[in-house]
């Protein structure tokens, strides 16, 4: 099938239509507005919904209850606009309906600028707002992966009724790339939705959909029904690259931009005769801790990159537990690492390592 | 092989879309290419780049520090990547905006009174093509033929008047890497 | 006979809108040609400055603020920038 | 229920349980209005035979229990978001009868930006709004709608206007935009208001059904335990100082609407 | 500034740069209002002596930055805050003048709430909101001020009332506050208009130094790059499309306002 | 001085007048409201600022522009009201303005229900909102140290430029015991007000706040910092208590109303022969790490006690290293574990380390 | 003479509020006094079943659904809940 | 020393403000103590129980499992903590409200007609000082003199009617536990 060349948010926007997304709703914020210009012209033009909210607040709510309908749903935003959704985010897990989230995330904190970030990883993976949950996040490190993660968020957040969320950075979605765009797939029909779905209660008892547990008891039970899915996702649902890791002397660990830029670090570390080798997770949460666990015990060393202060870093230790040293390299405010920043950092930790 | 193109100059210049057809003829000539924006604060007018990589294997890094080739279209574009350029590396220069010359001997600049050219050829806005043209020469990776196809594939309808001229440009750019 | 009134330009403020040019009641305000100022921007000039009224629609209407203007003496005084908003 | 004693066969039943109740008892104190108006959308909706196709949405307030008590598909919105979620609702399941039911906190403080938003879109959905002058859920703090002077746990020495601001009349707010088609003022404080009041609801409904607009039916009700009253005093000192600052009555009456009712009293 | 060129001492100043701008260069694109706007600001807290005494707060949007080109102490809000924060500053400094300065997505979308209260609590602060019929800085997606089929980024066939609702109309919505002293809607498409705009800017501020209540000048302007015209046509284009939707006057003036204007004006 | 009995939500809005707080804003919730009602009696009798906002939004965009304004300002929320905080917090944290915030932790996710819990624990530790940063918080285990920790976050947030926050958890803000509340402290005066203040600019340049900065490398440097902040923080203000550790074999660690509880398992768990030691952390952000990493190499292992599912439970792991093993002992919902139950626990974990 | 109405009291639904005796045109409603329902009320009672007029207002007032309702069949038919509606 | 008391019954019934009578008189004896309360979801009436914990040493756990004692002022209460009191335990009965009987041996327990007592006294409410009362006597931790020195010290403005009521409704409750 022919390759296009597309950008990397109209790729996530058309993603989720071919994935069969029925409605959309958001608000603009750059660098992710693209995903939301797309959509206004595609998802119309196919007899679908699309919505531009009054703000990131209503659209998480009105996520919320188009899921709450049984209806495959999206919105997208970027950091701030992220931020507001997260009691959204909370009432979601809680009530277990599906919802895909897409970040782009900017430079932060606060309103920052509009450049390419991951400083958002903790708010990612370590909750969904208040209360003990978080989603599947999915980190692409191309255009292809985006394309293809977004239509499995679609696929995850229906089979656990969870949120899965997209999280990629500024320079993902403004990119081009070949890539092969996956057909269309059917959208689900009224009829077909779930059977949990406020769909009206026509002969059969009535469906309610809340997060409101005021027994102790029963919010008791309703978290470890939580926690067990969780645990049911991690055992199935860790995805990560491996470059040259065979017979990798150092490791660096690095997600979505980064992680790509990585893999050219590779290339010239071995070069230079460095065995140096990349585990980039696909999916951030859940992490892919008991494969760094591995490495961490053969390896001499390993270097975490991000495009923050230092956030994967820490699921990264805890997954090495002091099996070798970690060391951290990362810039902030939207600047993303180049290989020969990068490259030094590993050549000093080859020397400590190995003195 | 790996070529890291850098187009730069003022928004407005048409340096995003040169890149673009850049990446157009790479991909239907089946290399991997990546194709990155970076823009200034400004609404209007202020700086606006690209980084185009077309290579034969997967491509990591879709930024460099220093290109193998740039075009640029306005001196601060001049100034900030006149000395980055790889040794052996290929320069186009807008002459008709940038006076500078380089003092480096190992790489290869092409001078081209790119504006000139274009408003000669009744369109201030081909001067994009013309160093397009004269780069995609000078690197040799993709025959003209396939910028003009990327160009009959890909060029907005709303351009599509334009056609022609474009590939005049392009040939005209050509010449200058003779 | 002196001009009734008198621009300053601030020329590297101007973005060439042509806004002013197109409400200057005596039309001396035209977009140099072929100039361009420290930002890339072809400014506007006074093309007769015998026949400006200092009226200040131009500064009235300006985004930029490029104007600075001047008007012979009258009889009744009036502040300053009163006259901007035209009392 | 009482049973065991037969009826006689010349006596017809004038007033049942409606069907679209639960059985459940409510957690409403003695005397609550949320209880009345409760029985009043059920009886419309009984009366529309909609309640195989209705879904409610329930606020963050007294009423966040509503879904126990409604017998039909529910959710419970994020405090103030009802509106939000019920265009959600609506977008997707445009076959549907989706209402939300708010007090005055929801709608008028945390919610505001969403039930303006939502009724300037016309969205075909129908909102309740209880108000009740108050915050009752946590404990009688100030609303909105809190009444000039009015003590509250959060205005001890009693709403101060030059701090706190006048109460806001919603109904007249929301009458302004263009996207609602009906939206009215009512009060469930004494039988006759009852009954005009369940007239509004049905109309409100209606008014959905017939893909008219957004309508809103304004409820002044009264809230005895955090005023500190007995039900029936708080039913007499809403009449006394709630409906002179809320004038009862229609704020919006789309031309299609006015139609309607016409058509609805012949 | 261009110099050497000496003035005829028979000449007098009419109309010089304002002390309360900055002479930094804006980022705003030729022809863009927002310039005029932030000009009549300064000059008007210049003409009042209350520069060193006046707090601003820049919005989410184009004028961003607006900071950088007030001559005065100055804080940016988070989309749409800018009321609450304004709030925040104006209750622990209430000898200060405090103005926030807001798009159309800022204050009717994001950030209807905040206004809405703020003007409903009487905050003494002034608003000044630029209607441009689109989001400016995102690249022209549709705005709750987006006139009907009008084509955004956001609105490819054009805004369809049936799905996104009716432009909404804040001066009027505001107007109707009790907490709103002085509303009203001006123009900056021509010179005339400029100049009603400065004086109603005037009166905001004269509004808040009297303790009226709270204040706000929406202010019909262009976003001549998003709307695909030249700056003289987006002027031409306001005139004929927006002035008719949004009526120009004041909303809403109270008593003590209109005493206020009388004393002015003699 | 006499001892008064207070309970907790009201004891730490009168600690924060005592404090010279000059102003708050907030909206009611559960279980907090109480802080918000003491003040809306003393705050205006004192002549000083209190206003009930439309919403938690509202309160925190009050609160950073009283900051903005250089007035000791605080505002008080519950687990979902204080997500809806989390962009107001990113602004705050960027713009380095003080600000108090108390966050009396209700069971979650979504709403939940008003019982006691931790789940917030990562929301609050792990960032402000979006981006690079994280408030310093403060976990008090009894009202006395509500009242201390509530005064003390008012002077930090001024010393750092910061936010400063309570986290607390239901039951202590509604239990009472005797305590001794502090002198008033006199209110600063306007002319009082830092330098960076919004005063006006009279006599000096403009200031202004702001946390956009549109430049990467701009962006970055505040982030440089920032960060700088953090490291400076966590080397100065950690805070923790210590029971019977000396001589340990066994360590609990445990924070707020489960940290007191562990008390009394350590006296239990002694009565039944056990050496138990209990580290108690006062702030959980900076996190007692090192002390932590001292008795991991001392003890035979940790029991991680929480009202969540193990969020600091994280932090613990980061600090041990694998220097012993770590296990957790957790209630959700709004259940506070108790000692007949903890005490198992430790046993399990005895034999296990000692087989 | 036969009463014109008759209730029925689900005695478990009534918290006791008394806002039916406040209604009832004929005053026949009163609280229990000693008597508790399961939820610890005293529940509401017909003093004086002869006097109901099977006006609906206790039904129509009540917060609980606690009454059912019904008249002596009179000329003209109504459909059954209108009445509670009062047309 | 360590007494864990709780106190038991419907919402309205005092018993948060008798534990808090309890907890003012331990404070003014010098002794640590917690009050801890908990409620039903009922906006009026259902639980309201409290538990306080009143030491000699520095209190840890706020909450207990077992009481050392307890007043039971409703059936839901009595069977709630009937089984849990410690061997050694005093539970004190409102016996007007709760017609059980305990089983145990291992507990004191005093069967109090206090609301009967309260009624005749001419307020129902006083039921609760009543019950405290017996349980304080039976307890011997604090004597009668601290609880109405702390009903003196704390009782609110609004209620000071009632002071001396509430001392004579102690001083009743203690006759049951002579
Ligand atoms: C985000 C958030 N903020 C605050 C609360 C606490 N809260 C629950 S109900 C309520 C207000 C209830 O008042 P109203 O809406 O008037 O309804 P009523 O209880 O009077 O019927 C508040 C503030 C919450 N649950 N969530
Ligand atoms: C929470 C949040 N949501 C969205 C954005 C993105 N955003 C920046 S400006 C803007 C709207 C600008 O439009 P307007 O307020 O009309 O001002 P204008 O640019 O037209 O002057 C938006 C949506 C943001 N910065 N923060
Ligand atoms: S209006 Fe101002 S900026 Fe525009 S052209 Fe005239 S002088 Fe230049
Ligand atoms: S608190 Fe008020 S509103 Fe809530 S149930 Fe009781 S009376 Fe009704
Ligand atoms: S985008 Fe529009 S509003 Fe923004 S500066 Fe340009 S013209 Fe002005
Ligand atoms: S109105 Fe209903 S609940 Fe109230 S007393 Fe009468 S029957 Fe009982």
């Amino acid at each position: 099938m022919a390759k296009e060349l597309w950008e990397g948010n109209a790729a996530i926007a058309e993603a989720a239509v071919r994935a069969g997304a029925e409605a959309f709703f958001g608000y603009p914020i750059t660098p992710q507005t693209e995903i939301l210009e797309h959509l206004a012209r595609r998802l119309p033009e196919l007899g679908r919904v699309f919505l531009q909210a009054e703000s990131e607040v209503a659209s998480i709510n009105m996520v919320y209850g188009a899921a709450c309908a049984g209806a495959r749903v999206m919105t997208s935003s970027s950091s701030p606009g992220i931020s507001l959704m997260q009691e959204g985010f909370s009432y979601i897990a809680c009530s277990e309906v599906p919802a895909v989230i897409v970040n782009v995330m900017r430079g932060g904190p606060g309103l920052g600028n509009v450049a390419p970030s991951q400083g958002d990883y903790f708010q990612a993976v370590k909750m969904a707002g208040h209360g003990d949950f978080h989603p599947i996040v999915l980190a692409p490190g191309n255009i292809q992966e985006a394309i293809d993660l977004t239509i499995l968020a679609f696929d995850l957040a229906d089979k656990y009724r969870t949120i899965a969320m997209v999280l990629a950075d500024g320079s993902l979605g403004q990119m081009m790339e070949p890539v092969e765009m996956p057909p269309m797939r059917p959208v689900r029909k009224p009829e077909e939705r779930p059977a949990w779905a406020l769909t009206g209660a026509k002969g059969r008892q009535p469906n309610i959909i809340t997060s409101l547990y005021l027994l102790e008891e029963e919010m008791e039970k309703v978290n470890l029904r939580l926690q067990a899915k969780l645990r049911q996702i991690a055992a199935n649902e860790v995805r990560w690259k491996e470059y040259s890791t065979e017979d990798a002397d150092l490791l660096l660990v690095a997600f979505g931009t980064v992680g790509r830029v990585c893999q050219t670090v590779v290339r010239e570390a071995r070069a230079k005769g460095l065995k140096v080798g990349l585990l980039r997770p696909i999916t951030v949460w859940p992490f892919p801790s008991a494969r760094i666990a591995e490495l961490a015990a053969r390896v001499r060393g390993i270097l975490v990159v991000e495009m923050n202060a230092g956030q994967m870093l820490e699921d990264v230790r805890l997954a090495v537990e002091g099996r070798c040293p970690v060391r951290f390299y990362g810039r902030m405010g939207g600047i993303i690492p180049l290989p020969d920043e990068i490259l030094p950092q590993l050549e000093e930790l080859n020397a400590e390592v190995k003195g | 092989m790996q070529e890291e193109i850098i187009i730069s100059g003022f928004g407005g210049q048409g340096t995003l879309f040169a890149g673009q057809v850049l990446a157009y003829a790479a991909m239907d000539a089946g290399l991997h290419v990546t194709w990155i924006p970076s823009y200034g604060p400004e609404m209007r007018g202020g700086k606006a780049r690209c980084t185009v990589i077309i290579s034969d294997q997967e491509i990591g890094s879709p930024l460099v520090r220093r290109p193998s080739a740039a075009i640029v279209m306005n001196i601060p574009s001049f100034e900030a990547f006149e000395p980055m350029l790889k040794p052996g590396g290929v320069l186009v220069v807008n002459q008709s905006l940038v006076p500078n010359r380089s003092q480096r001997d190992d790489i290869r600049v092409l001078y081209v009174p790119a504006t000139e050219l274009a408003t000669e050829m009744g369109n201030v806005r081909l001067a994009n093509m013309i160093c397009l043209g004269a780069l995609a020469k000078a690197l040799g990776i993709l025959p003209l033929e396939a910028l003009e196809q990327a160009l009959d594939n890909h060029l907005a309808e709303r351009h599509r008047q334009w056609l022609p001229l474009n590939k005049q440009a392009l040939r005209k750019g050509a010449e200058f890497a003779l | 006979m002196a001009a009734k009134g008198m621009v300053i330009i601030d020329e590297n403020r101007c973005k060439g809108c042509q806004l002013c040019v197109s409400v200057c009641p005596v039309h001396i305000l035209k977009l140099a040609d072929g100039r361009f100022n420290i930002r890339g921007y072809r400014p506007v000039e006074v093309t007769d400055p015998e026949a400006c009224t200092g009226c200040a629609m131009c500064a009235t209407i300006c985004p930029d603020v490029v104007f600075t203007v001047y008007r012979r003496k009258v009889r009744r005084e009036q502040p300053a920038t009163a006259v901007a908003t035209g009392e | 229920m009482e049973t065991g004693r037969e009826i006689p066969p010349d006596m017809e039943l004038i007033y049942k349980y409606p069907e679209s109740l639960t059985p459940k008892f409510t957690h409403y104190c003695p005397g609550c209005t949320h209880g009345v108006i409760h029985r009043l959308i059920a009886e419309v909706i009984d009366e529309l035979g909609i309640r195989e196709r209705t879904i409610g949405v329930a606020p963050v307030g007294c009423a966040v229990l509503a879904y126990e008590y409604f017998n039909m598909d529910f959710c419970e919105a994020a405090h103030g978001r009802a509106p939000a979620m019920a265009t959600g609702i609506k977008r997707v399941s445009p076959d549907k009868v989706v209402f939300t039911y708010q007090g005055d906190g929801d709608l008028a403080a945390i919610g505001t930006s969403e039930i303006i938003h939502t009724a300037n879109r016309g969205e075909l959905i129908t909102t309740i709004f209880v108000n009740n002058a108050i915050y009752g859920m946590t404990g009688g703090q100030m609303a909105p709608t809190t009444l000039p002077g009015q003590v509250t746990t959060s205005s001890p020495r009693g709403r101060d206007v030059e701090t706190a601001g006048w109460p806001m009349k919603m109904a007249e707010l929301i009458g302004m935009l263009s996207g609602a088609a009906y939206v009215t003022r009512q009060a469930v404080l004494d039988v006759p208001g009852i009954r005009r009041t369940k007239k509004a609801i049905k109309l409100a409904f209606q008014v959905q059904l017939a893909g008219l607009g957004f309508s809103m039916v304004e409820i002044l009700s009264t809230c005895n335990t955090n005023w500190g009253m007995s039900p029936v005093q708080a039913l007499e000192w809403a009449k006394q100082n709630m409906v002179p600052y809320y004038p009862l009555g229609d704020t919006k009456v789309a031309e299609e609407v006015r139609a309607l009712m016409e058509r609805e009293h012949r």
